[in-house]
């Protein structure tokens, strides 16, 4: 009996395996790709389509534009946003051996996975967004992180505070993400430094109700709140907190800054303010037209962090060119390491870990139901 | 209660119903067509457009005006009007194509039979057939070997740890990867890479033992109070129980490193003095481990399934008042069950912290139980052929799909196909014999076997 | 934790536990009658939900609305929210059960049936409406409306309540008044002996879906209303609902009730206490020490099956 | 056929007050039952007198609420049953058959009996999966013992059929062989004739008494048919409504106005059939088997007032 079944074993995992190796033939061919990996599927893709976009956009105007010589593509490495899907979508992108840098990986806790795999091939990996302070520690060898990580905005949430008059008490809240607790940690740790009196709860992202939460903040009675998450969660939160009677500073990071927030948080959300490593669209002329192309390309306004993906796109275009249009993956992430480039939000440089050097955090504040800029972090605490 | 079948018999719902019959739309017909119609529209926004944020009816109306809705609907008339007018013709058509193509597969069938029934030729063909999967990720580029390591090992481990679970003592365990949690953080802890020093620091390979007992332990532990359950109310407790590990994993940060998971965990490595070997990022080495496993684990497994105990559990499974009354411990086979699934999954998960070299909480949600427990009904429970292939084939599929079908919607059809599946074959892609039995008595309504291991009521004797 | 913190907290879980209690009656009424754990019941929660803001959308409710204005975007609302659930629920029992339950197949294949169909409906409601959450449009302003010892309740608050209440009593009603009650009563205790008796069985368990359908879907509104509405929203609070069912007796009208006002109940004293991070490990801790006391719930198997 | 001699000290059952209740409903009360070793004893009663009630108290299926069942194992050990698993009743040698025969309808004939026969084997599962030599000698002693119990009921033809491909008599005997597997000391058959054809009811009363006769088993049984009870019953008690109304010979139990005025009053078919074949059985039995059943009984019978 046990033989029999053994064999019945046979056919189908020999099939499996033909099947296997009958998907995995590739043609090579002469355009150069450029990949992003982030979530196109699961619960982040919103995110992660914003991202997207930027960089098809970016691509799609190189090649329009006729100013380079070599035709550009786009390579989607779908993540979902999840750790087990990361070899395998990093590996899918440097299976392709026309791929010659990725934008990404978005997410921190991906990023930790796939980012040892981009530096064995020798691929650049650039991220518009994973922000884990511990990932530039590792080592990871091809890994550049275009955007300050956490400790940039939890300091300047921190020293924003505490040039408040009257804030003395501050609640900080993560969305127990990687991301949350990163910025919660940073905060937290700014603010005792600064003296102030701070106290810290968890809020999981996919919380069923508020009213908990928004009681405890009430109750608490601090001065402000800090809340570290993404827009989807602050919204009902907000509201939450707005009927629980809070009536203290809010503030949050860039995961909440979305044009989304005000929509989700209705007339809750006026007043808080938001910082972001990003400048603004509307303040900046280039970022104003960028929104207007996007909006043309996608029939939909920019989200976070499309501008960024957008700039990270065009700088590895220009260093492709730079370069002769026909680099290899090494040279480009030498190039890339050791760039100045200007983009629409800000400029982009490097250190030696790949960290990102430019730690300039700007504020923004939401006022009559639109997220308007404030400025940067010395204009306002002077 | 007792006056209640009294009460319906009273109400003349049968006379209402011959009565209502005799409308247009409640004759099959027209009943059939209108059901086609739903289809239709269905797949129209099945196979439609994506929405868009801030537009809510935006993938609505492209979908009606663009004409998906028309053609699909076209397609719905068709085949409603093919069916209904034209059947005998298909039927013979039918008939006559599957008379033509049984030839071919009868002699397929026989000479595998011819091959697969000598002794001799089955011990060759299964040395053959190991030879091809060993060699196997030697011959796909490195994104699959890295698919085949990290998804389809995985889970085909995990598939044979709960076929033991569902499949043979009939549980409904809708916890399964917490063990795989387990088994991930065992490693990440025995290996020191957790925010706490453990006693001593293990090899990878020292730790598969330890997180063996680990998971044997938390399997006892939350089997003893909860087994005696019904088979609902143990899907929920295990339900439950995964929840916690989650919460646990995820808010416990001063022991898990929470939400950012432990990065930079050892990876597998091998001395013995004369020769060693560390494993790295290449994925082949870790299938070479996990097939290892694999093929151990089923031997072992299968000889326990043609002893006393896998007849205990199939007893159990089929009639669980009876087996207790032949004197057979139902709560110690089912928690045998439990822990042997458990134990597997702790390894599964050894191996893909090894792998990964980094854990965290959000790599054992609650999502991939229920994925995992529908790859083995899927590839038919209680059968080991079934659930390997079932659950090579599921997994493999997203991964195939994923540059055929807009990757958002892979669950979704993901979804249809298990819907469908178990419409058209519920006894999955290779069922089990016994399975099958018990399916087709059940159909017939001969045996009280409902393959959750308790029958409703059933405690009444 | 002070007494008027303690009603304060009271309140908050009496809200959610009546939610979840109006989700649970939808799976214990399909289990009264099939055995089945009707997974994708969270689904059909969720197309509450949408209905909610997809009428909602239509009709743009008008900034400061009247009171009477307030009350007509809330029915309709609640009346989108139930015809959505219900049909969904009908759907999904004509395309996925029926022909399973013709052929008498085992109950495990029930439950991947449900699964699978789960699956497809949130994936499918994620590719039509987009995949991002969604607040309901605004039906009124929701302000403190009352104290009970010292707690606030809130417009939103009190609507939850009322309509569960409502739907609680009505369902009740007509699962032990109705020709429908007795007809999902008699299949309930034997399906056999119903069908002999000439009860429709078809019609009764399609029935019993519809039933469960309208009120999942109306939850789903409220729900949505008091958070916010997206495609993945069904998941949590099903599997909630269904503990809730479960704890309370699976099978059992009241049960669900009693189950999911406790769960509410007991969810948001482990918030209080413990942190937002720990909520359902006091719910699923109550869960497994009542069954281990009660296997079966804490008013027993009612609607079918008594010993 | 004269009752055996029962002495306290080699009675293999003794049951005393044993009372079950169901809520409001009591199904056993106060129940006394003796029996001694290698006694046939057969419980008789119309449709819902408790037979299986009984039947279900004593092999831990139930737990009455009150009242002692004590089992005198050949060993000397006396255990109460009152209150044990299953299981363990089974181990300590009292065996059971059901009404409806519930068999493993997709395991083999020999599968069926071996599963009994193996319970009482100590290999852990490790041996099992290492195929270690206890593993291989305890499969191969289950497999002889399998082979000699089914070939002492006469299946030993179909060892590898399907268990659910049967007849119906073969299937009752399987049962029997399952449990005959279990090594009993005593062995409760309830309603083994039910549904058999008078060939299948001769081999089964042969069956019976070769049980009892060559495997020194003490049989409990539950029947309708009466010509069975008659010729196969050292003693026969009689339950109605939950009480004992009579107790003694079948010939004594047969002419007893309380016991007939029973099966009158029972309204289901097959208990005026019972009566009619009691009647008959008296007419032309009665006067013949004089002797036999004149002679005085060594226990006097226990029986409740006359009316």
């Amino acid at each position: 009996m046990p033989n029999k079944n053994i064999v019945r074993l046979a056919i189908p995992v020999a099939v499996g395996g033909l099947l296997l190796t009958g998907c995995s033939s590739d043609d090579g061919g002469s355009t150069i790709k450029i990949a992003y990996q982030g979530p196109l599927s699961g619960q982040n893709v919103g995110l992660g389509e914003n991202m997207e976009r930027g960089v098809q956009l970016a691509i799609n105007e190189a090649n329009a534009s006729g100013d380079y010589d070599f035709e550009l593509e786009y390579f989607a490495a779908d993540d979902q946003g999840s750790e087990t899907e990361a070899t395998a979508a990093a590996q899918s992108a440097i299976d392709d051996t026309d791929v010659v840098a990725v934008v990404g990986p978005a997410f921190s806790g991906p990023t930790e996975i796939s980012a040892p795999l981009y530096g064995q091939a020798g691929l650049a990996a650039v991220t518009p967004s994973a922000t884990n302070p511990t990932l530039t520690e590792q080592e990871f060898g091809t890994f550049l992180r275009a955007v300050p990580n956490d400790n940039a905005q939890g300091a300047a949430m921190a020293d924003f505070l505490a040039a408040q008059d009257g804030v003395d008490s501050v609640m900080v809240i993560d969305d127990v993400t990687p991301y949350g607790e990163g910025l919660s940690d940073v905060a937290v740790a700014s603010l005792e430094e600064a003296g102030l009196d701070v106290q810290r709860q968890h809020v999981p992202q996919e919380t069923v109700d508020y009213g908990n939460a928004a009681r405890g903040v009430v109750e608490s009675g601090v001065d402000a709140l800090i809340y570290a998450g993404y827009y989807e969660a602050l919204g009902p939160f907000t509201t939450r907190l707005d009927e629980a009677g809070f009536d203290g500073i809010g503030i949050s990071g860039d995961g909440s800054k979305d044009e989304e927030l005000v929509n989700l948080g209705g007339d809750a959300t006026e007043g808080w303010y938001l910082t972001c490593p990003c400048t603004d669209a509307t303040e900046e002329p280039g970022l104003a037209d960028f929104a207007e192309r996007y909006e043309a390309e996608f029939g939909l306004a920019p989200g976070t962090y499309s501008a960024e993906a957008y700039d990270i796109t065009n700088m590895i275009i220009e260093q492709i060119a730079g370069l002769g249009g026909d680099p290899s993956r090494e040279e480009l992430y030498q190039a890339l390491a050791g760039v100045e480039y200007q983009g629409l939000t800000k400029s982009f440089s490097f250190d030696d870990a790949g960290e990102f050097t430019n730690e300039a955090v700007f504020f923004y504040q939401v006022t009559d139901g639109v997220i308007g800029y404030l400025g940067g972090t010395e204009e306002l605490i002077g | 209660m007792s006056g209640v079948p009294a009460t319906a018999a009273r109400t003349p719902l049968s006379a209402a119903a011959r009565l209502r019959k005799g409308k247009w739309y409640e004759q099959p017909r027209w009943r059939r067509l209108g059901a086609l119609l739903a289809l239709a529209v269905l797949m129209a926004q099945v196979t439609g457009e994506q929405g868009v944020r801030n537009d809510l009816f935006h993938a609505l109306e492209q979908n009606f005006k663009g004409g998906g809705v028309g053609v699909w609907v076209g397609i719905a008339v068709a085949v409603w009007l093919i069916r209904e007018f034209f059947d005998d013709a298909v039927a013979r058509g039918v008939s006559r194509l599957r008379e033509r193509a049984g030839g071919p597969a009868r002699t397929v069938r026989a000479t595998s039979g011819r091959l697969f029934g000598r002794r001799g030729y089955r011990w060759g063909a299964l040395g053959a057939l190991l030879l091809v999967l060993i060699v196997l990720p030697l011959t796909v580029t490195t994104f699959w070997q890295q698919v085949l390591v990290d998804q389809i090992g995985v889970y085909v481990m995990l598939a044979v740890g709960l076929n033991v679970v569902i499949g043979w003592a009939g549980m409904l365990d809708l916890g399964f990867i917490a063990f795989f949690a387990i088994g991930a953080y065992s490693s990440a802890y025995w290996t020191g890479g957790l925010p706490v020093e453990p006693p001593v620091e293990l090899n990878n390979f020292l730790v598969i033992p330890v997180a063996v007992v680990t998971c044997l332990v938390a399997g006892v532990l939350l089997g003893a109070p909860t087994l005696r359950l019904r088979g609902d109310y143990l899907a929920i407790v295990t339900l439950g129980f995964h929840e916690i590990v989650y919460l646990v994993a995820k808010n416990y940060a001063e022991f898990t490193g929470g939400t950012r998971g432990a990065n930079g965990l050892d990876r597998f490595s091998l001395d013995l003095g004369f020769w060693s070997y560390d494993w790295t990022l290449d994925p082949v080495p870790y299938y070479w481990i996990q097939l290892g496993f694999v093929v151990v684990i089923i031997v072992l497994f299968l000889r326990l399934e043609h002893s006393r105990v896998g007849r205990a559990w199939t007893a159990i499974r089929e009639d669980e008042v009876a087996a207790a009354a032949t004197g057979v411990n139902t709560v110690r086979f089912k928690l045998l069950a439990f822990a042997i699934g458990a134990s597997t999954s702790g390894v599964a998960g050894v191996i893909y912290a090894s792998k990964q070299a980094f854990v965290n909480p959000e790599q054992f949600v609650v999502l991939f139980s229920i994925l995992a427990l529908s790859y083995v009904v899927f590839g038919g429970m209680g059968s080991v052929p079934g659930v390997l292939v079932g659950t090579a084939f599921l997994v493999w599929l997203p991964q195939f799909l994923r540059d055929r079908v807009d990757p958002q919607d892979r669950y979704m059809y993901l979804g249809a196909l298990l819907v469908i599946m178990m419409i058209y074959r519920p006894q999955g892609l290779l069922p089990s014999r016994r399975r099958q039995r018990e399916l087709r008595m059940a159909g017939e309504g001969v045996s009280g076997a409902d393959a959750l291991g308790a029958r409703p009521g059933g405690e009444r004797g | 934790m002070s007494l008027s913190d303690i009603w304060d907290v009271l309140v908050l879980g009496v809200v959610l536990g009546s939610l979840y209690a109006v989700i649970a009656i939808g799976y214990t009424l399909v289990y009264g009658v099939l055995q089945l754990l009707n997974f994708a019941h969270s689904e059909v929660f969720m197309s509450g939900g949408f209905g909610g803001v997809i009428a909602l959308t239509l009709v743009e409710p008008a900034a400061g609305p009247t009171g009477l204005q307030s009350a007509g975007y809330v029915l309709l609302g609640m009346g989108a929210g139930a015809v959505l659930g219900g049909a969904v629920a009908f759907g999904l029992e004509k395309a996925a059960y029926q022909p399973l339950r013709r052929r008498n197949a085992p109950r495990l294949v029930f439950l991947l049936t449900a699964i699978g169909a789960s699956f497809f409906l949130y994936n499918l409601a994620g590719k039509l409406f987009g995949r991002y959450p969604m607040k309901m449009p605004t039906m009124y302003e929701n302000k403190k409306l009352f104290e009970v010892f010292g707690a606030g309740v809130s417009v939103t608050q009190l609507i939850i309540v009322l309509a569960g209440v409502l739907m609680l009593l009505t369902v009740d009603l007509v699962v032990n008044r109705t020709k429908l009650g007795s007809g999902i009563r008699a299949v309930a205790q034997d399906p056999e002996a119903a069908a002999l008796m000439g009860v429709d069985i078809d019609k009764v368990v399609s029935r019993t879906f519809v039933l469960g359908g309208l009120m999942g879907g109306v939850a789903g509104f409220l729900f949505g209303t008091n958070l916010q509405v997206d495609y993945t929203m069904g998941f949590l609070p099903g599997i909630t609902a269904f503990a809730a069912a479960v704890l309370g007796g699976i099978g059992n009208v009241r049960g669900a009730m009693l189950g999911g006002l406790t769960l509410g109940v007991v969810e948001s004293f482990t918030v209080e206490i413990w942190g937002d991070a720990w909520r359902y490990v006091g719910a699923f801790a109550v869960l497994v020490l009542v069954l281990m006391f009660r296997p079966t719930g804490l008013l027993g198997e009612r609607v079918g099956r008594t010993a | 056929m004269t009752a055996k001699a029962t002495t306290t000290d080699d009675d293999v059952l003794d049951a005393s007050g044993v009372t079950l209740r169901f809520g409001g409903l009591t199904s056993l009360d106060d129940v006394a039952l003796r029996m001694g070793r290698g006694e046939i004893l057969a419980v008789i009663g119309p449709n819902g007198a408790g037979k299986t009630s009984l039947f279900n108290s004593l092999t831990g299926a139930y737990v009455p609420q009150e009242g002692t069942i004590t089992f005198r194992s050949r060993t000397g050990g006396a255990h109460e049953l009152r209150g044990r698993k299953p299981y363990r009743v089974s181990r300590l040698g009292v065996a059971r058959t059901f009404q409806n025969i519930r068999l493993f309808g997709a395991l083999t004939v020999l599968e069926n009996v071996k599963i009994a026969a193996e319970t009482r084997q100590r290999t852990d599962a490790i041996s099992i999966m290492l195929g270690l030599p206890n593993a291989r000698r305890d499969e191969r002693a289950g497999d002889e013992k399998a082979h000699r119990v089914l070939s002492f009921v006469g299946l030993e033809e179909r060892i590898n059929e399907l268990a659910s491909s049967l007849s119906y008599g073969e299937q009752r005997r399987l049962e029997i062989a399952r449990a005959l597997a279990t090594d009993p000391e005593l062995l409760l058959l309830d309603e083994p004739a039910a549904g058999t054809n008078p060939t299948e009811k001769r081999d089964l009363e042969h069956l019976i008494r070769r049980i009892n006769a060559e495997l020194g088993v003490s049989v409990l049984l539950i029947e309708h048919d009466m010509k069975l009870v008659m010729s196969v019953a050292d003693r026969v008690v009689v339950l109605n409504f939950g009480r004992k109304i009579a107790e003694g010979t079948p010939a004594q139990v047969q002419r007893d106005a309380a016991v007939i005025e029973a099966y009158l009053g029972a309204s289901a078919e097959e208990d005026r059939a019972a009566v009619a074949d009691m009647v008959a059985e008296q007419t032309d039995a009665g006067p013949s088997a004089g002797p036999s059943a004149g002679s005085p009984p060594e226990k006097s019978p226990e029986k409740e007032e006359r009316p």
